[in-house]
């Protein structure tokens, strides 16, 4: 292992774990009763113990700070990551949390015993039914992905209930792949609608799609183009009057909180991102949180168990006959109820001012950009936008990648990329609306001078990034030859 | 906008004037044009009246002060969540804003930290469970179940699953929810008294892709794992072990008795109990399913210097590629979890772990003798022990509550005819005095 | 303002909070209760509010993440910066401070209410007084400083109680600043005693300056120079013999906790330094936390409050008529205590390991360095040691700062330079316990190649560093023309 | 060296042999062969036995249970320590490990960012106070006066200091304490009905170097400080103001009324109670004496490539150059307290610092009209109000808490005849129903 950098170099080597590994070190010492341990039965007892690392605990501190160092968050700067919401994290949340009436809590605690944790919850479901429009609300699903999942069963129940049969659904072409994905697990078939020149569905195309086989649309609105859909009143009418039903991806709700509520715009069945809108931090990943709200009809099938109040009592209700069933352990993840709890109870009514101040942030950034690149509909936007390099490319070479690669060297995190697939070259941009305008003036910097040296001086561009701890990662060599774990004697060493 | 919102904005009056301005509209309601008149919503939200800061957490801790968590009385629930030891280690993780506030590491420069983290969650998990390769987390340990079973399902013609009776419900719960839309269908086999019969699991598996089963048990038993595995191998289904990080340090790895895949809860090994999450769920596998796996993995590779590097691989497998022909829809996953996991296992080290499950080993036989009452199963015990208790189950928590010690889970909520057992766990954090405690309870409130 | 980098420098500027500020932003919004605000008295109302900065949270995260960013601690790396004992900082100890039972209880509390946080304190007192070897402790003076003036303070009212007419206090010339700077503070005349050429004080210097006036010596052990006093016995002999008090500065005591107490070496008056020895986070300069530990004979005279056992209860005692009176405020930095406290049961009987391991890392360093550099006392060392740059300087023109600002691009905080001052070109290196092999061969190997680079490429020394968000900072231009605040309007722009 | 300690040390067997190997001794005990016999400890020390992490946090965790903090009553303590809101972004400061662990910004280069902040710090002392400059801090509010004093005794041939007696007794007696040593004397001046009468002060001035009084005083009343300073200059002595930093978002700064110095403790500006410290002790002065003044000082410069820099300055005043001349003893200081006032008072801003001052002072006023006792002092309170108990403050004290609030400070502790004087104190995070409860309980206890 190399501790010793290159002498001069910012980034300094960050030997794993593994490479920091001694035999004999040790950080912690786990209590040891004074009693005896019993024989296990044969062939039960491990072999050979696993090789996890062993350091002391000063390095391993400097291991996960050295760590932290090579990783860009909202806190280190701007990260206009489309589709992502990227916004600022309230400290106080983390505080929150880790409160021990909630941190130490064990899921099985008697209701009666955990009253503060479910009363919360049920608050949270009022809000987020007010918020969505719709009256019922489960918080089980663990994240937007699982909530899609969940609303598709939710829909295969709700017909089956009805006898009827439905097998496809329709999703747009502009759709995250989590729906269609999530289609497939759910053992349905897929529908692609397409999009007009105005960013909408296109009606026509829509009409054509449904029929009696239809159990329902997916759609994000606005959508992943960044564009409210204007004609959303015929796309629902389309859909309810073939006997479907509309679900809402959540995922761009940070456009129009207390602004438009989607089951004002038809949907029955809506997920929300609580990991976007209601800013739980995304964690490198993770967790997020994927409540889902539904209308009367549908309640009925929601996930067990259900958190309910009687009188001034709350408790977990497993007793629903028609439910789908549990599509994850618990209730789901509470600490991410409490942040988003938090952060609602923050605003209050005022929430509408998130999502206007993310509307402005976005269309702000549109204006100043829209010469600068191609901007494929020319509408105003609402939370994000979408914008083309498809011209510096046909002019100067210069991929929608290449732009992504040296905005790091701007020290801000790249937009989106490649997505939505029907734009070419796409750069999906969503401010927030937690971002000051210097930030934004700054971001809007950067783009132009990196147009201009795309002209100018390309090989920046191609060279890019120059800033941080490693260049250009090269992706196809990790596929081609995967190297997923670390492989101890035979692993290629640190600096060759 | 009033500007009545908290501080967490950050434009001005100023700033909006001249930000709209420059969007050449006069007013930001003019923004919201296109959000056709018919689905606005023309009254403020009912939402209770916004709170500052001081008064939200005041308000908050009220909430959270109604709980009764583990340090508010002597609690012996387990059940499949643990109140194993959370190093401080884990805060450093927990609390760098880098790693709070980043995302998916989609470009690998700005997020190497983060990505080299999960490669050695990766494996970490992949050397506890005899793995070749993990995937960088699930949402948590019954989704995770569900995983494996979508990759069995594309691995095999067969179209049923075998589920032990002893896996966590919760577990065969998501499994059956998930099943119909894969395709699959849900056999069980029942327990014999507390531990799953090898032939009982080879008859029901003959049709079966796979085969779940759990080491310890829910039942708070030790299966007779290899066998079991080897009964499902025979059988010509993959055997799947749900597993519990904390114990294998001391129980051979699911890999090394021949699982296909290993999957569980990995919230003993690193997160708080957090009234059920957020935990991560972990799915590890032999190397031939690598191209079916769900979810992120990392991988190692240089950059442009040839110098080491980390990206997000094989992602042709994920739902941003592959779409409707993912291996699954799952994007944001459980990796900050998954990171707390990493340095909780990492601060204990191969010998901290075993000396955990061996504290656990000694507890538990400790309690076996100890607790004025029979053992409901024979098989041996790792972390808990199920006793059968004189008077209803339910009775015995709420009297020993009323003395500040929570005796355990009632398994009859899961169980037919189990109303009078319950399931008791011991973790290194309990001692040889808390299990005298809880015995010397346990003998008043069962007279 | 400047948001924006120059682009691929790793280190963007950091912008003062005041340059971040906006009129109209702001983070928080404290309760305003619905009350009436009475009126103020004339002329005390302020007439122009201060120039605090208005800054919305998400950019107050982003500074203080910014700042911490260029800021290097010992979580960053090796940090050997001498007589002053960086090493690891538990983790675990920052959670115990902030628990509410402590973190939130008002130093007024009846001390019936505070038994648990009395009886840490009485049992910390406990702990030092074995490990001092005297009897008696007070926990109150806030650092080893002020310990060394509340040390002083005891001798004078001693010796006022014994009607003895004393003024002079002797230190070495190795001494640290805060000796000859608390005497003076404590009203005493100073004396200076010489360092022999082993490093021991010199016997035959001292006896000279002892005398009838002479109210005490104050001596760190192992000096300053990491070696101890092989005479310390007779140097003891000689102060009591004249009825004068020992003072033992503690600074070092990392180096012989559990193998040599300074009671038994014949000091009368201890001071702990509890963020070096008992490792409460150094802070950025603070806070610390000194403790002193008396012999019975001066116990009479320390400050109140006491922290008193009787029976099973703790209290404050506050009647103490011989007492020097109060040094600070409370009690002293009780949360310093809850660290020092948890970091010595750790340890239990075992802190002996403690400097057993600091005195190894620090031998080991020793011979690997010894035959790069000038070393101008030969023998084995304590827990630190010194070198010297006088060779280099000589023939290469190479200063002890040109090392440390080059060990600055090897990833490593430089050593104490310039001290003790009977060094010349002094580099005063202290590893401390925490800190792995390999580390230390690093560190090693970074002075090798450094001594290298001043005969072949002395400029790299010249022009370090290079790799840190600033290059070599003007000390002059800062003390000719003192800017000590923001100055806002004629405040100097960020980018000139 | 037997390995039994934490893993907080990094050494192995392996490590050890090579190291000795290296140093060319057989054994650690060699290492200490310069330790004379005479004074070696030759048996382990007597300390409890070792507590791994887990058992030490749950010991400490069953000591902090046993005190009863500010969350577990209703409470109105405060006498110099105040129970104020603590903003989230303060943990910000006191978790980034760089702040943590790193020490006294000697090497520029190294520490930028606790160099700018400590700048920053200044700046906000200097605009609340009115003054040109400010320290990095000093150990607490008590010290800091000392301090001042010490800056005074250097500015005037004369040998005594004026106390008001209404200035905080913990730091008149810090002041007595020091004052032999500097070769002061120190005079005080008694309240007058709750405040300090200008004349009296001018006239105990006459000789003296400097005069300390405190706004708002100890005894919660707001001084005539305008009149107190002019006093004191006119007596030729140096006015120094003991003041608050949450009520100068309100009150008019010293600096503004002709103060020399401003001193003050921290705590109540973004640190927590913490039974009495680590605090910050703050200390700002008119730019005449900035050449005098003790401690750590930033400044801003340039580097070797003209970019902003900054960096401790006016060094000759330290110990660690001038010696027995130095200007003080004082290193290490109180830096990461005094950031986290920075990051309290930036997260308030001007108006959220006005806020919370008329918050205090609304609940002030407010506690005077409900609370059934008669105010002991006429003068107007800021956040503090000293009522007349009809039975001994100290039983009332006791009775309160016996029914969950605690209803402030006994000002008999300090004050002759005061027995029967209780000190209330608001802080914004006490509502005008806390205040009715107060008065409700008060009403009972005092029957
Ligand atoms: C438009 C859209 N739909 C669905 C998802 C999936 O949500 P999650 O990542 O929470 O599973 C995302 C986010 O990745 C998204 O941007
Ligand atoms: C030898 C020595 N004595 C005294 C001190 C002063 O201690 P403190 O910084 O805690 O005031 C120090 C530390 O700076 C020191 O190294």
């Amino acid at each position: 292992m190399r501790l010793l950098p290159e002498p001069g170099r910012a980034w300094p080597e960050a030997p794993l774990l593994f490479e920091r590994s001694r035999p004999g070190r040790r950080a912690g010492r786990p209590p040891r009763p004074d009693l005896p341990v019993p024989e296990l039965p044969d062939g039960l007892r491990r072999a050979r113990p696993p090789r996890l690392p062993e350091v002391s605990e000063p390095e391993l501190v400097r291991h996960f700070t050295a760590l932290a160092d090579r990783t860009f968050g909202v806190d280190t700067g701007f990260y206009p990551l489309g589709s992502c919401t990227m916004k600022h994290n309230p400290r106080l949340h983390e505080r929150l949390a880790a409160l021990p009436g909630f941190r130490d809590l064990h899921p099985h605690q008697e209701d009666e015993a955990a009253q503060g944790a479910l009363e919360l919850m049920w608050r949270l479901q009022e809000m987020l039914a007010e918020i969505a429009g719709l009256p019922a609300v489960t918080l089980q699903p663990a994240a937007g992905s699982q909530g899609e999942l969940t609303g598709l069963m939710l829909m295969r129940a709700y017909f089956a209930d009805r006898g009827e049969e439905r097998d496809t659904i329709v999703t747009a072409d502009t759709a995250h792949g989590t729906n269609p994905a999530s289609v497939t697990m759910a053992g349905y078939k897929l529908a692609k609608a397409a999009t007009d020149a105005r960013g909408n569905l296109d009606v026509d195309d829509l009409r054509a799609k449904v029929d009696e086989r239809t159990a329902g649309l997916m759609l994000t609105n606005p959508s992943t183009l960044g564009l409210f859909d204007e004609g959303i009143e015929e796309v629902a009418r389309i859909f309810h009057d073939a006997g479907a039903l509309l679900y809402y991806d959540g995922a761009n709700l940070n456009a129009v909180a207390g602004i438009s509520r989607p089951g004002d715009m038809g949907f029955d069945i809506v997920h929300f991102n609580l990991h976007k809108t209601f800013s739980q931090p995304h964690g490198g990943g993770g967790p997020g949180g994927g409540p889902v709200a539904v209308r009367e009809t549908i309640e009925p099938f929601l996930p067990v168990p259900r958190v309910v109040r009687e009188g001034d009592a709350f408790r977990l209700d497993h007793d629903r006959p028609k439910s789908i069933g549990r599509v994850r352990g618990f209730a789901g993840p509470f600490g991410v109820f409490v942040r988003a709890y938090a952060f609602i109870r923050a605003y209050g009514p005022a929430l509408k001012e998130m999502s206007e101040a993310a509307v402005l942030n976005a269309n702000y950034l549109l204006a100043r950009l829209r010469d600068l690149y191609d901007l494929p509909y020319d509408r105003l936007c609402m939370h994000e936008f979408v914008l083309s390099a498809r011209g510096l490319k046909r002019e100067h070479g210069i991929s929608a990648l290449d732009v992504a690669k040296r905005l790091q060297d701007y020290g801000i995190h790249p937009p989106t990329v490649y997505f939505p697939l029907v734009v070419p070259e796409a750069l999906m941009i969503e401010p927030t609306e937690t971002e000051p305008k210097e930030r934004l003036d700054a971001f809007v910097e950067a783009m132009r001078r990196i147009a201009e040296e795309a002209a100018e001086a390309p090989e920046l561009l191609k060279e890019a990034p120059r800033s941080r701890p490693v260049r250009r990662v090269d992706e196809v060599r990790a596929a081609k030859h995967p190297v997923v774990r670390y492989l101890f004697e035979e692993h290629p060493a640190l600096v060759p | 906008m009033s500007g009545v919102g908290p501080g967490y904005l950050s434009l001005t009056e100023r700033d909006r004037e001249e930000m709209l301005a420059a969007v050449g509209v006069s007013s930001v309601e003019e923004l919201f044009a296109q959000v056709p008149e018919g689905v606005r919503l023309r009254r403020p939200l009912d939402l209770p009246p916004p709170l500052g800061e001081a008064e939200l957490a005041r308000h908050v801790e009220e909430l959270a002060a109604r709980n009764a968590h583990v340090g508010a009385e002597l609690s012996f629930l387990g059940a499949g969540m643990y109140d194993h030891y959370v190093p401080a280690l884990v805060d450093v993780v927990l609390s760098r804003g880098e790693f709070l506030t980043s995302y998916t590491p989609y470009q690998p420069e700005m997020s190497q930290g983060v990505l080299q983290a999960i490669f050695e969650y990766q494996t970490v998990i992949c050397e506890l469970t005899g793995m070749d390769v993990s995937n960088a987390s699930g949402y948590d340990g019954t989704t995770v179940a569900a995983d494996a079973c979508y990759v069995a399902r594309h691995f095999s013609e067969r179209r049923t699953v075998v589920l032990a009776e002893a896996l966590n419900p919760q577990v065969r719960q998501v499994v059956k929810t998930y099943a119909p839309g894969f395709g699959l269908e849900v056999v069980e086999v029942p327990h014999r008294g507390g531990t799953t019969d090898p032939d009982e699991l080879a008859a029901a598996a003959a049709e079966a892709a796979a085969v779940l089963f759990q080491q310890p048990n829910f039942l708070g038993c030790l299966e007779p794992a290899p066998d079991l595995a080897q009964a499902a191998r025979e059988a010509g289904a993959l055997p799947i072990a749900h597993v519990d990080l904390t114990t294998l340090g001391v129980l051979e790895a699911p890999g090394n008795y021949g699982c296909a895949l290993a999957v569980g809860d990995g919230q003993a090994a690193g997160n708080w109990l957090s009234y059920g999450g957020p935990h991560y769920g972990f799915l590890a596998a032999k190397g031939e399913f690598i191209r079916r796996l769900p979810g992120r993995i990392v991988g190692e590779t240089v950059d442009a210097d040839g110098r080491r590097a980390y990206v997000l691989t094989l992602q042709t497998r994920e739902q941003h590629i592959r779409r409707e022909k993912a291996t699954s829809n799952i994007t944001t996953n459980q990796t900050l979890l998954a990171l707390a996991g990493l340095a909780a296992l990492a601060w204990l080290g191969p010998e901290g772990l075993r000396e955990v499950g061996e504290a656990c080993l000694a507890l538990a036989a400790y309690a076996r003798e100890r607790v004025p009452l029979e053992p409901a199963f024979p098989a041996p015990s790792f972390k808990e022990v199920a006793f059968r208790t004189p008077i209803p189950a339910r009775e015995v928590v709420r009297r020993a509550r009323a003395r500040g010690v929570h005796p355990g889970y009632v398994l009859g909520r899961d169980y037919e005819g189990m109303d009078d057992v319950l399931l008791v766990a011991l973790t290194e954090k309990r001692t040889a005095e808390d299990v005298d405690r809880l015995a010397e309870v346990l003998a008043e409130v069962c007279r």
